[in-house]
């Protein structure tokens, strides 16, 4: 890059890397429910992405109702937004638990099936009741616009927020697994029933809640998504992929994996993404990680147990 | 710079002398003359004239242009009869027209990730037909919708066309959105020989006798908006951005070629800075905002579809990419889009289109209002919602020109077809291939979602194998 | 030490040690097994019998050490590899195909025709099908062959997986807990089979049950946390006073 | 002689008993006469696409139903054999003369309009017929051993390798959407017309292809009921349910499971040639990951142990598929997906475990099953069911 200053290629790199993090983000965003429902319960929930959609939708509504009725409250409207997205994605995801996964425990495999299913009805829903057009929620004026460091450098706010908003939700998520007595039961729950069973634990409503709890943190998730992209119907399928694939590489059930597999997609496909056209960029991303797959067949992070 | 550039336009208009109808030349010579004294040079003050009205015409003479025809021949409220048109002579090919109605059948997506973007042409072309048959239908038959979900599936969208031509032996069919939906039915149309009414803007490359193809061919989007933005924008970098399939590529193939055969002929100091793709539906730009940083263009030029662009759009707002820093030139990003992206981050821009809602000629209020009564009040028109519109008039024209429902009938008197009060303005069928004559139209984002429309050209000839931009 | 030489033992394991994140669940450990030797190692739970089951298996991969066979190292090569080398292994809960019937059981384990193409092209020849009646009699299930495994008593189960091993004609059968919950009859007709078994192939088995141990044991290999702690015949193990200590004892 | 007798013996095996011959002249009745004497050509190129798909449900069935392992990315091979025969054809359809309006005639329209001005080399071998056919079946061969070979022989997880067959179909979509002047972008390869001369388009042809579809499908159900019926058949089964023990026996399991992975493969891409064929062009939406679970779907309505009942899921599912899109456009994904959670919840078993639970034991009383060993609703290897 000879025509470019040290200076701009400096910020430039700066800008990049901010964005590498923000990429980053998301991935644990979209793999944070995953970690829990098939990380810890060995649930294949292919609906998840549909999660995700709830809490965008959310988000983009109550913007919308926000700004037609009281236009003041603009500002604010963001964490009661958040806080919503979680319980309705909450509400959700404890029907159907009760409806649908309760019943599937046993069969891995059938559950992807049933929530495939579940994902097509989850996205007609969407269609029918909110609308096939692209919703997007307006930012808080203070949300939008960069943060000049220096005149080159810029970074973006909703990166920030966005950066802030996913340190604090794993941190909650992983004191409520590790401090409160719920998050205690869950993991006695998920690493041996009959156990936790005999040691009176309400298996069945546990598992419920974990469930429940999972699809709520996507719905946070996703209502983060909202800053950055655009919300539709489908707008989940674009999710699934990436997001299997970030819990896979980082090694099923490992938090810390999915850290680093995050960090780690996000690195790559930030310097692909940069020298390469985005497909093709898409492209290497796949095969590297498929290369580094066939070495780490059980991810980055699995522990060696004994057999 | 006035004179200069006076000169240089007869010289071009000279230029185009051999290549077009003298009609052209005229058109071109006197707009020369209007132009000149018209023209601001500063790239950041276009005079907001809509407001009163009538448009500054800008006119570039890259592109063959006519104006449009002073007094126009309307045949809208002529009277026909079935009783006058019997169905043996007016069908011969065993369409599904009786005496009372005629079939037509709709094949849109109304699932999947393209409904989002067809819901308006459907809308469109429900509201042309109803309006039709409130004026007595098409030669005094009313016509009947057969409506298909091409469901944003390609082979789906050949299989219903096959279901509506063979099965329902439907009179003509108005569909399709994507250029690979347009592509699939093709063969299908051309084989069992019946007509599509095609509204999307497309890359061209294509001239079926079996399409009449109502939204504009690459060119007549591209070079003219080109030419807007170098002469009143000033710019002379550019970076050329889109969505990985084959209109934006094509598109982007010929702004290159423009850019670097043409206006570098004017400003050696014209060049393409940059070329980039991305997946429909990729929504992680900030890689790409970080390039164009670096290269500083005068014009980002974005051919950037569906979903996409909103995330597109906010991360430019985010990445403090906005209207006061850089020039945003874009031909895909429509009222439709708007409304998902949200105002406030594409304020400023300009958008190239043949239509926006905001024209504030008389047939497109009429349009508004006549689309909202029957959509609710809340609904957007964008370019391609419009071109939707155009389909079904002018079948009802053609048919009743050809006083026949047979496809190579109607094929053949397509040329020349006029619809005098469409919405955009005064629309005609080219004498030698299948679309339109239109004007292109700059419109600048309004924070309210809406366009300013700031400049319009004359009616350009569209030109879908276009010589020097292969 | 001398994980290069050859021995005439028919099984020689030598300094080996597995850890699972730190902890040392078989600690260097080295005993060698002679050709026709019944070789019983007994141990308190968590002692590291089956684990070293494991090792030798390929089941488990060893930090260090060696484990030769027939002057062969296995450490390193996979299960299938092993096993066509010839060693068996059974399993401590008879693991069996429910689904098939006894003879299709025994026949899957038939060792020719394990290789894909092989197995495609397999055809049940008189030779096969004699081989299998054999061992059906041995096992005490001939009048069963065509019964669905899952009908199987536990104890019957039990047969049917030695049998599957004896199908493979294994030089050494590793074996865990073979009578484990099996009737006093069943016992009995099991240590009967082994005796008769043992003939032409070493047998090593992890077993809890003294009586069972003292009756078909001829050399005795006591394991504590992962190490040996004594070794000899019945005699001498049932004197040593550290293994009454932290084994008959408790 | 010896080998004539094997060579019965196979086919017996395939077969495989009065039940077996039962459900085979069932399905080959309906797909070769009752359904080319009641549809119209156009309802039956239509059967005929969907019964390419039936292929990759086929595939499945050996693969995931009977080897345990489910891939989610069998579109990956559908569109090698489709991609393949559409490459074929569309070198065959762009001679210099059609397309003499291009800038460099004779070579397919998008790669002229994306500025490639000659073949590219690897579209060398798709001018010869043979070499073609050839490719439909040894490309699917070498991309699913690379595919697989490393991660059965490091022991991947059943839903890891699920999830990664996954991004694999991904990851084709956007090699061929990322490269459009190679293999037509999104668009992908349209306005095929001919093979090797013959008009692929015309009533006659696409009755002439439906034909052949069937007849390969009746085929490779055979070949795979073969399979099922040697020991590796059973071998198969047997490192589905327990693993260590088959390792024990002396198997090397990772070679069985990259060989049915293979099998599974092939069929599907053999599907994929027969899908451009009949529908005439090729394109990356039908290789994504949405088809690709589709495909699962399909295997699951029709029972995942059953390669007859595969077939009948697949019709079943895309003919509801149509039916609802055709006549309730804005509410068919209802249906759609609420199918798939019923089946699930209330058959695990699909088509074929209605067939077992309720039909067969109704049948037996009709019929006698002399030969059967196996009690009924069991799923074993010696009872790979049919529906009557």
């Amino acid at each position: 890059m000879g025509e470019y200053t040290f200076q701009e290629i400096y910020s430039i790199i700066v800008m990049q890397s901010f964005g590498g993090v923000s990429l980053a983000c998301i991935y644990v965003l979209m793999g944070l429910g995953l970690f829990i429902v098939f990380g810890q319960m060995g649930v294949i929930n292919m609906a998840h992405a549909e999660f995700l959609v709830i809490g965008s939708y959310t988000m983009c509504l109550v913007s919308k109702f926000i700004a037609e009725n009281a236009p003041g409250l603009l500002n604010y409207y963001f964490i009661f937004a958040i806080a919503l997205a979680f319980v309705i994605a909450f509400g959700v995801g404890y029907l159907v638990e009760w409806a649908l996964i309760s019943r599937l425990y046993s069969r891995p495999l059938d559950t992807l099936l049933a929530t495939w299913g579940l994902s097509l009805v989850m996205q007609q829903c969407f269609r029918t009741f909110i609308g096939a057009r692209e919703m997007s929620a307006t930012l808080p004026s203070w949300l939008m616009g960069s943060w000049a460091i220096t005149d080159t450098i810029e970074v973006p706010l909703n990166g920030i927020l966005l950066l802030g908003l996913t340190i604090a939700l794993t941190a909650s998520l992983i004191i409520f697994l590790k401090k409160t007595r719920l998050g205690l039961r869950m993991r006695a729950t998920t690493q041996n029933r009959e156990m936790s069973g005999a040691l009176g634990i309400n298996t069945k409503r546990t598992d419920r809640l974990t469930f429940a709890i999972a699809c709520g943190t996507s719905g946070i998730a996703g209502a983060f998504f909202t800053t950055i992209a655009s919300t539709s119907p489908t707008a989940g399928t674009a999710y699934i992929v990436d997001a299997y694939l970030v819990l896979v590489v980082g090694g099923l059930g490992s938090l810390a994996g999915l850290f680093v597999a995050s960090g780690f997609l996000a690195l790559l496909s930030s310097i692909l993404e940069f020298f390469m056209a985005g497909s093709i960029a898409k492209v290497w991303l796949y095969v590297i990680i498929f290369a580094v797959l066939t070495k780490f067949t059980k991810g980055l992070f699995s522990e060696r147990i004994r057999s | 710079m006035t004179i200069f550039k006076l000169c240089s336009n007869y010289k071009k208009a000279g230029r185009s002398l051999g290549a077009f109808a003298c009609l052209a030349i005229a058109a071109g010579l006197t707009s020369c003359g209007g132009e000149s004294s018209t023209t601001t040079t500063t790239a950041k003050s276009e005079g907001s004239l809509s407001t009163s009205g009538e448009l500054e015409t800008f006119v570039s003479a890259s592109v063959s242009t006519i104006k449009s025809p002073a007094v126009i021949t309307d045949v809208t409220y002529k009277e026909y009869s079935a009783a006058d048109y019997p169905t043996a002579e007016v069908n011969t090919t065993g369409l599904a027209v009786t005496d009372t109605t005629v079939t037509v059948g709709q094949l849109h997506s109304i699932t999947g990730t393209m409904a989002i973007s067809e819901t308006g042409s459907v809308e469109a072309e429900r509201l042309a037909i109803k309006q039709i048959n409130d004026l007595g239908g098409v030669l005094g038959r009313k016509i009947e919708i057969v409506q298909e979900d091409g469901a944003s599936d390609w082979p789906t969208f050949a299989e219903k066309a096959k279901k509506l031509i063979i099965n329902d032996k439907v009179a003509c069919v108005f569909g399709c959105w994507t250029s690979a939906s347009r592509k699939a039915v093709l063969p299908v149309f051309e084989k069992e020989n019946n007509m599509l009414y095609y509204p999307t803007f497309y890359e061209g490359l294509e001239d079926s006798k079996n399409v009449i193809y109502t939204g504009q061919e690459a060119t007549q989007q591209i070079i003219w908006g080109l030419d807007w933005a170098y002469e009143k924008l000033g710019t002379r970098t550019f970076y050329l951005i889109g969505s990985d399939y084959i209109w934006p590529r094509t598109s982007n193939k010929i702004a290159r070629n423009h850019i670097e055969r043409y206006l570098k002929k004017k400003d050696p100091k014209c060049k393409v800075v940059g070329e980039e793709y991305y997946p429909l539906g990729h929504t992680n730009f900030r890689s790409l905002i970080n390039k164009v940083k670096l290269k500083k263009p005068d014009l980002i030029y974005s051919v950037v579809v569906g979903g996409s662009n909103v995330a597109w759009y906010k991360q430019l707002k985010a990445a403090g990419i906005t209207s006061d820093k850089y020039n945003l030139l874009t031909i895909s990003t429509t009222e439709d889009e708007v409304l998902g992206i949200g105002g406030e981050n594409t304020e400023g821009f300009y958008s190239c289109m043949k239509y926006f809602q905001s024209l504030p000629n008389e047939n497109n209020k009429k349009f508004v209002a006549a689309f909202k009564e029957m959509w609710g009040e809340d609904s957007v028109i964008g370019d391609v919602t419009q071109a939707g519109y155009l389909g079904p008039w002018l079948w009802k024209y053609t048919v009743e020109k050809a006083g026949s429902f047979d496809i190579d009938k109607i094929a053949a008197a397509s040329s020349g077809i006029e619809f005098a009060n469409a919405p955009e303005g005064y629309v005609k069928i080219h004498d030698t291939n299948h679309h339109l004559w239109s004007k292109a139209k700059i419109g600048k984002f309004l924070r309210n979602g809406q366009f300013e429309v700031i400049a319009e050209s004359d009616l350009i000839e569209p030109n879908p194998y276009p010589k020097g931009y292969q | 030490m001398s994980s290069g030489s050859s021995t005439d033992y028919l099984l020689a394991v030598e300094d080996l040690t597995v850890s699972f994140d730190g902890f040392k669940a078989v600690d260097s450990l080295t005993f060698y097994v002679d050709a026709d030797e019944l070789r019983v190692i007994i141990g308190p739970n968590g002692a590291g019998k089956t684990t070293v089951l494991d090792l030798i298996s390929g089941k488990t991969a060893a930090s260090e050490g060696s484990i030769k066979f027939n002057n062969q190292e296995l450490l390193g090569k996979r299960e299938h590899a092993i096993v066509r080398a010839g060693v068996g292994r059974k399993f401590q809960t008879p693991s069996i195909y429910e689904d098939l019937t006894v003879l299709e059981n025994l026949e899957i384990s038939f060792p020719w025709g394990r290789t894909v193409w092989g197995s495609l092209t397999f055809n049940r020849t008189p030779e096969i099908s004699d081989k299998i009646h054999k061992v059906a009699e041995e096992i005490y299930l001939s009048d069963k062959l065509d019964e669905k495994a899952e009908l199987l008593s536990h104890g019957q189960k039990q047969w049917l997986e030695i049998g599957m091993l004896l199908v493979q004609e294994p030089e050494l059968m590793l074996l865990d807990e073979p009578v484990a919950g099996m009737s006093v009859k069943e016992r009995e007709a099991t240590a009967k089979l082994l005796k008769k078994v043992a003939k032409g192939r070493s047998i090593i088995i992890i077993e809890h049950d003294m009586e069972f141990v003292e009756s078909i044991a001829n050399r005795v290999t006591v394991l504590h946390m992962g190490k040996i702690l004594a070794e000899g015949n019945m005699a001498e193990i049932k004197a040593n006073e550290t293994v009454k200590h932290v084994y008959l004892g408790d | 002689m010896k080998t004539k007798s094997s060579e019965n013996n196979a086919i017996t095996k395939a077969i495989g008993g009065k039940e077996g011959l039962v459900a085979l002249v069932v399905l080959a009745v309906l797909l070769l006469v009752v359904l080319p004497l009641f549809l119209s050509v156009f309802r039956l190129n239509l059967t005929g696409k969907y019964l390419s798909y039936a292929f990759v449900a086929v595939g499945l069935v050996m693969c995931w139903g009977y080897g345990g392992i489910l891939s989610l990315g069998q579109g990956l091979f559908f569109g090698l054999g489709g991609y393949s025969m559409a490459m074929f054809l569309k070198l065959e359809a762009s001679d210099p003369e059609s397309t003499k309006i291009q800038t460099t005639p004779g070579i397919p329209d998008f790669m002229d309009w994306n500025q490639v001005t000659e073949l590219p080399t690897f579209w060398i071998p798709f001018k010869s017929l043979p070499a073609t056919l050839a490719l439909v079946v040894v490309l699917p061969i070498v991309f699913s051993y690379l595919l697989s070979v490393f991660y059965f022989r490091g022991r991947v997880g059943p839903v890891v390798f699920a999830i990664l067959t996954q991004s694999m179909v991904a990851c084709l979509w956007y090699v061929i959407v990322g490269n459009q002047g190679y293999f037509g972008g999104i668009n992908g390869m349209t306005d095929l017309k001919t093979l090797a001369g013959w008009d692929i388009r015309t009533e006659e042809a696409q009755r002439t292809l439906y034909f052949v579809c069937v007849g390969l499908l009746l085929v490779s159900i055979l070949v795979c009921r073969w399979i099922l019926a040697t020991r590796l058949g059973r071998v198969l089964v047997a490192q589905r349910d327990k693993e260590e023990r088959v390792r024990f026996s002396g198997y090397n399991i990772s070679s069985f499971r990259i060989f049915i992975f293979c099998v599974a493969a092939v069929i599907s891409s053999i599907g994929g040639a027969l899908f451009t064929l009949q529908v005439g062009f090729m394109s990356p939406n039908l290789i994504g990951v949405v088809p690709s679970i589709d495909m699962v779907i399909f295997a699951a309505v029709g029972g995942r142990l059953s390669l007859y009942g595969a077939v009948y899921g697949t019709l079943l599912v895309t003919l509801a598929k149509s039916l609802f899109s055709e006549s309730y456009p804005n509410l068919w994904m209802f249906f759609y997906g609420s199918l798939f959670i019923v089946i699930v919840i209330l058959l695990p078993k699909g088509l074929a475990g209605l067939y077992q639970d309720y039909l067969r034991p109704w049948g037996a009383k009709l019929i006698d099953f002399r030969k059967r060993r196996v009690p009924v609703q069991k799923e074993t290897v010696t009872s790979q069911e049919g529906k009557a």
